[in-house]
């Protein structure tokens, strides 16, 4: 298996489904030299009917890529930061998100947008956010999260094969991080979450760029006898309810860890989920690590205090496992 | 009353009648069965800007596409969409063109182009552009028009979708119904400059009579061409007037309050002005058709809208499991 | 206590503040004729340069109210439906909720913006969102949400007399409704939860649109023997964790009702904050009775099967609260 | 070199070129200081446009409003913004002017009209367009210049804020800096028309060479004349460029990537462009300055740097909980 920066991942998935699929074209802003590297080289290979610099524009370049789906095309746009996403959420929201229902099915809607999310590169508030509490709640739009070089590849191919629109959200702290991919055609299903690491003391079910610091809190727990079980979600569009409930059934106890902020955040709807349907399963209070209701702040030590970490999941977990009165 | 470049038949020209009536009297017929609570929810009403719409659409194809308005229901048959199909949306049923789902606002025909009414002012800009952006691509020589209105020309995705489409010389067609009015709102009084300035800056740019069905034709069938071959976007401005209220029963938001004439809009609606009416009388007067012709023009037309009345109340009511199952293509929401 | 339409209760919080406080001035498109009445008779008052129409173009309105406010003013902006606040979501994502941190705090932001939310009107999917979850993940705006005149009428005046930017969200479907305002300066802080209903055996936490069905469906419920107590959280940010924490020590049981969809909705945040909090005290798995992932579908039936009512709370309450079992 | 229209004092010329210089010292110590990793976050250095900041904002005054962009450096400094303060931010100290919570992209001063630099491409517009709306309702004759880039004019905000502007005549000026690039993208490429064009539909415009403060100065003083007597708004366009990469380390992005040729970054680097040269030519060839006197500035503009570096260094880390206290006014986050 080669081994592949997660944005390499990406940018191996783009070539891929491009020379699959000539239908298949990538717009945005900066596409052709690639801002973040993940669309390096498709200039080069596919010109300009294929990628394409658009003007800075994201009300329109959203409602674009609704269009273009009416010519057969799969749109793939890059939106650069997640606080883009709010410039062109109008078309996100009000006709992407509603479209195929408004008009009774007529249209399917083969479009991908990517979007760098999260902090910790002191980019400040508006170039740090993460928007997926915003798309989850719109109900017509798939979310993925990778947080591998594999999953980076196999989602974004998904998505792109998808008649629906997705969102593939791209870790931003984690474009240089390598990983093994699976050779060949690699895809990963939406919907189906990983086990990344298996444990039966307390689940931590997170995504994205929260997984590493997950399995490093685990492994620190591991060391004081706490056997965490961490559920990567993989996409939070359809969310994999069965595997998180699995897992509860297992521990009993339950960590969501999510770079989003608390109020209406992604780690909220999942605490929601085992209160509901894994009520029985439950021992402890669910406890959610996430950001705080704030934005996020420039310099990196207060930066640091608002976005989840190792130490803070470990913290947390410790709250709810106590291995003395177990 | 403007004489087409091109020579007609008399079919022709009963056909953009036709049409024109067939938005006009379905549209009345909305309006009464409004009042009487017949269906749900809200309808704004394109009476007195038929020629606009029915011009337009009258020099493109089945293939080519369009993006319409909270004011949709013109757009929608003019561009061929079927009445009684729309009335089933209206009135909420299974038979409706999306199936109940969308209702007055969302009417749209994929399969004929019509891309869609739209509840979001300027919410076709970008969706035309995109769809233009794709038929330049494929080089296939097809057009996107969106239609929308002087309040929405105010949207920054004006702008920017023009921007677009002539950086990209792609095959758009900007069609400015200008009625006057955003809802309430006088729109001069919200509005700096000349709307036709704001295009200037990027395509040619035409101002027509909208309420001459030939002189619209004539415009956008040069806008059209321009387009097919290559030549990059048009903007076309339609004067217009509304006749109805904003939406119907506007009494019911206005509280009192006015915001135009009962003597302006009745002047609107005058033989000189009204679209029908003097189209008929174009007809007549050069001899194209007889009163004979028109009475069955009409004829037909009222028939279709009672048979499309009819069907509509005879519909089923839409299957409320659809909300879940249509949201994706195979994929539960 | 004078009777007054949920309307009328927010046409006369505005002409009072406007009357107490000259920098108050209204803004939107429409807001001379009132589209929804709440403005009117506004401009016979106060004239041209405290009240007036906008062209369209909210992403331009929402960042001009932040604009005004350097001058002195508190700008209350009108953006008539929900929907139409992703259209103008880029400056309330990135300039307004942030604005404030991202300067030092240097300014104040006496913003208030009204929309109407909610369906039940056969408005179609991009006229009856609620938009509330997107706005209570920003983290630096208020969320107000009153459920009826006297609320409408004091949330109001606290949101305008307040230098934080805050949204007023008028239940749509609740123009109408009648209801007692006190005399006075009557008004209503934030973040204090009512009880609308007192009851011991489950506990129904809701806001705006969703309390009145909530009360019917407690009323029902009270004649089959079970006593639902319904918290009216009234403002969503800040959030009266409070009062529903001590309702749940009560009853034990909860059952959160709201005009959201269901991922990443307020719902699903309270139910987290339970999960949490107020793990000590459940009884019973946390439901939530809201909207499912989809766009509002337009017909009367479809609609109606997508939104909350009493019943449906009823439904979800007997779920957890079992007489022959207590 | 132009000759501004009102006689100038020694100082006044001085000063002028004393703030261009110090934008360019304080951003290439910026430049150096980035690359050591000296302070956290990326910085976008507006070296090579400082006349048209300096130009601008020489003729307005403490309370006149400014929005900036990204690149916001240079107008924070251009408009009285203090170094060592703008220092401390970027390097996230508490003595910082946003006591750390913004660093570099969101400068802001608003003491001194400073609403801020914006890392919203287009952000400013509509808060511009808003402070001149305060200032019209006040007739306090204030004036709001909002500065934005060529990139930045294709946002639909644009349009949205002139309209606004011209609908209401409010005292907004529009600043654009063409400097010909956005991003990695040659503006060209994605602009459809002449900006200019745009603007030309709402209010009168100007387009002026950018890189001479004087020409700057005389063009903006007329549209902030206007402005403050109630004539409305105004479009001035500079002529400029970029001289660093769109952000510091610019490299690490582009990947081998060109997309401008180091011969097009040092034609604009010779005498005859460069705004701060040629300025310095402009004095001592009229004898209003020499060698000596623009020795003087260079020495106490290389001083303030030192100091602000050393304020910056020696400041203290910021306060974490800010976060939480600053979010709401007497509110806790
Ligand atoms: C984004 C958005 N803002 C506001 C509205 C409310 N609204 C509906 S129609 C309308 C006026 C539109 O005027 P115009 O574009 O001239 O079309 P006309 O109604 O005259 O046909 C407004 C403000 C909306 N539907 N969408
Ligand atoms: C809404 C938004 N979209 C995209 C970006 C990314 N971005 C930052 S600067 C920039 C180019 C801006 O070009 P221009 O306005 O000409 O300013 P310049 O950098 O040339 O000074 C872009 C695309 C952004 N910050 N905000
Ligand atoms: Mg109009
Ligand atoms: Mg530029």
């Amino acid at each position: 298996m080669p081994r592949r920066r997660y944005i390499q991942a990406i940018n191996d998935a783009l070539f891929e489904e491009m020379e699959r699929n000539e239908n298949v074209i990538v717009i945005g802003e900066d596409v052709e030299l690639a801002i973040f590297g993940d669309t390096r080289g498709l200039y080069d290979r596919f010109g300009p009917n294929r990628i394409r610099n658009t003007p800075i524009c994201e009300a329109t370049m959203t409602g674009m890529a609704l269009g273009a789906t009416a010519a057969g095309f799969h749109v793939v746009l890059h939106m650069m930061f997640a606080n883009f996403v709010y410039t062109g959420f109008d078309a996100i929201a009000n006709q992407i998100a509603k479209m195929r229902l408004m008009t009774g099915g007529q249209i399917a809607l083969p479009i991908t947008i990517i979007a760098g999310y999260g902090g910790g590169g002191s980019n400040a508030a508006q170039h740090s956010d993460s928007a997926h509490p915003a798309l989850m709640n719109l109900g017509g739009i798939n979310v993925a999260m990778p947080s591998n070089s594999a999953d980076a590849k196999g989602l974004l191919k998904t998505a792109i094969r998808s008649n629906n629109p997705s969102f593939l959200l791209e870790a931003s702290a984690r474009g240089g991080q390598m990983g093994d991919v699976p050779d060949g055609d690699h895809l990963v299903p939406f919907g189906k979450a990983a086990i990344a690491r298996e444990g039966s003391d307390v689940t931590i079910v997170t995504v994205g760029s929260m997984v590493k610091p997950s399995l490093d809190a685990a492994k620190a727990l591991s060391e004081e006898g706490i056997e965490a079980e961490v559920i990567d979600l993989r996409t939070v569009v359809p969310i994999d309810e069965a595997a998180i409930l699995a897992s509860l059934a297992k521990t009993g106890r339950l960590v969501v860890v999510d770079e989003s902020r608390d109020r209406c955040g992604a780690g909220g709807y999942i605490a929601a989920i085992a209160a509901d349907k894994g009520f029985a399963s439950l021992k402890a209070p669910v406890k959610r690590v996430n950001i705080p209701n704030v934005a996020i702040p420039f310099a990196p030590i207060a930066e640091a205090a608002v976005l989840p970490d190792a130490n803070k999941i470990a913290v947390a977990v410790r709250g709810i496992v106590s291995k003395v009165a177990a | 009353m403007a004489e087409a470049n091109v020579s007609h038949n008399q079919a022709d020209y009963l056909a953009l009648l036709r049409r024109m009536l067939l938005i006009r009297r379905s549209e009345e017929r909305l309006s009464a069965l409004c009042r009487e609570g017949k269906f749900p929810g809200a309808v704004h009403l394109y009476i007195g800007q038929e020629a606009s719409g029915v011009g337009a659409c009258s020099v493109i194809e089945d293939r080519d596409w369009i993006t319409s308005t909270h004011r949709g229901h013109g757009h929608f048959l003019a561009k061929g969409g079927e009445l009684k199909r729309m009335y089933a949306e209206i009135w909420g049923k299974r038979e409706g063109i999306c199936k109940g789902m969308g209702g007055s606002m969302h009417v749209a025909d994929f399969s004929k182009g019509i891309l869609g009414a739209n509840g979001i002012v300027g919410g076709g800009f970008a969706i035309a552009t995109g769809a233009a952006f794709g038929a330049k691509l494929r080089g296939d020589g097809r057009v996107a028009m969106c239609f929308f209105g002087d309040g929405a020309a105010n949207q920054g995705t004006f702008m920017e979708s023009m921007n677009v489409s002539s950086a990209w010389q792609l095959p758009t067609i900007f069609l400015c119904e200008n009625n006057g009015v955003s809802e309430f709102t006088i729109s001069s009084t919200v509005t700096g400059g000349k709307l036709v300035d704001r295009a200037k800056a990027f395509m040619p740019t035409v101002i027509v009579d909208g309420n001459d069905v030939l002189a619209v034709q004539a415009a956008v069938r040069e806008a059209v061409e321009r387009a097919r071959t290559g030549g990059g976007p048009s903007y076309v401005e339609t004067t217009t007037y509304r006749i109805q209220g904003h939406l119907e029963a506007e009494d019911a938001f206005l509280g009192g309050g006015t915001y135009r004439s009962a003597e302006e809009i009745s002047a609107w609606q005058q033989a000189n002005r009204d679209p029908i009416l003097r189209f008929q009388a174009f007809l007549t007067g050069e001899g194209i058709a007889d009163a004979a012709d028109l009475a069955a023009v009409e004829q037909s037309v009222l028939e279709e809208v009672e048979e499309a009345v009819a069907f509509a109340e005879a519909g089923e009511d839409a299957d409320p499991e659809l909300a879940f199952s249509l949201m994706f293509e195979n994929q539960e929401a």
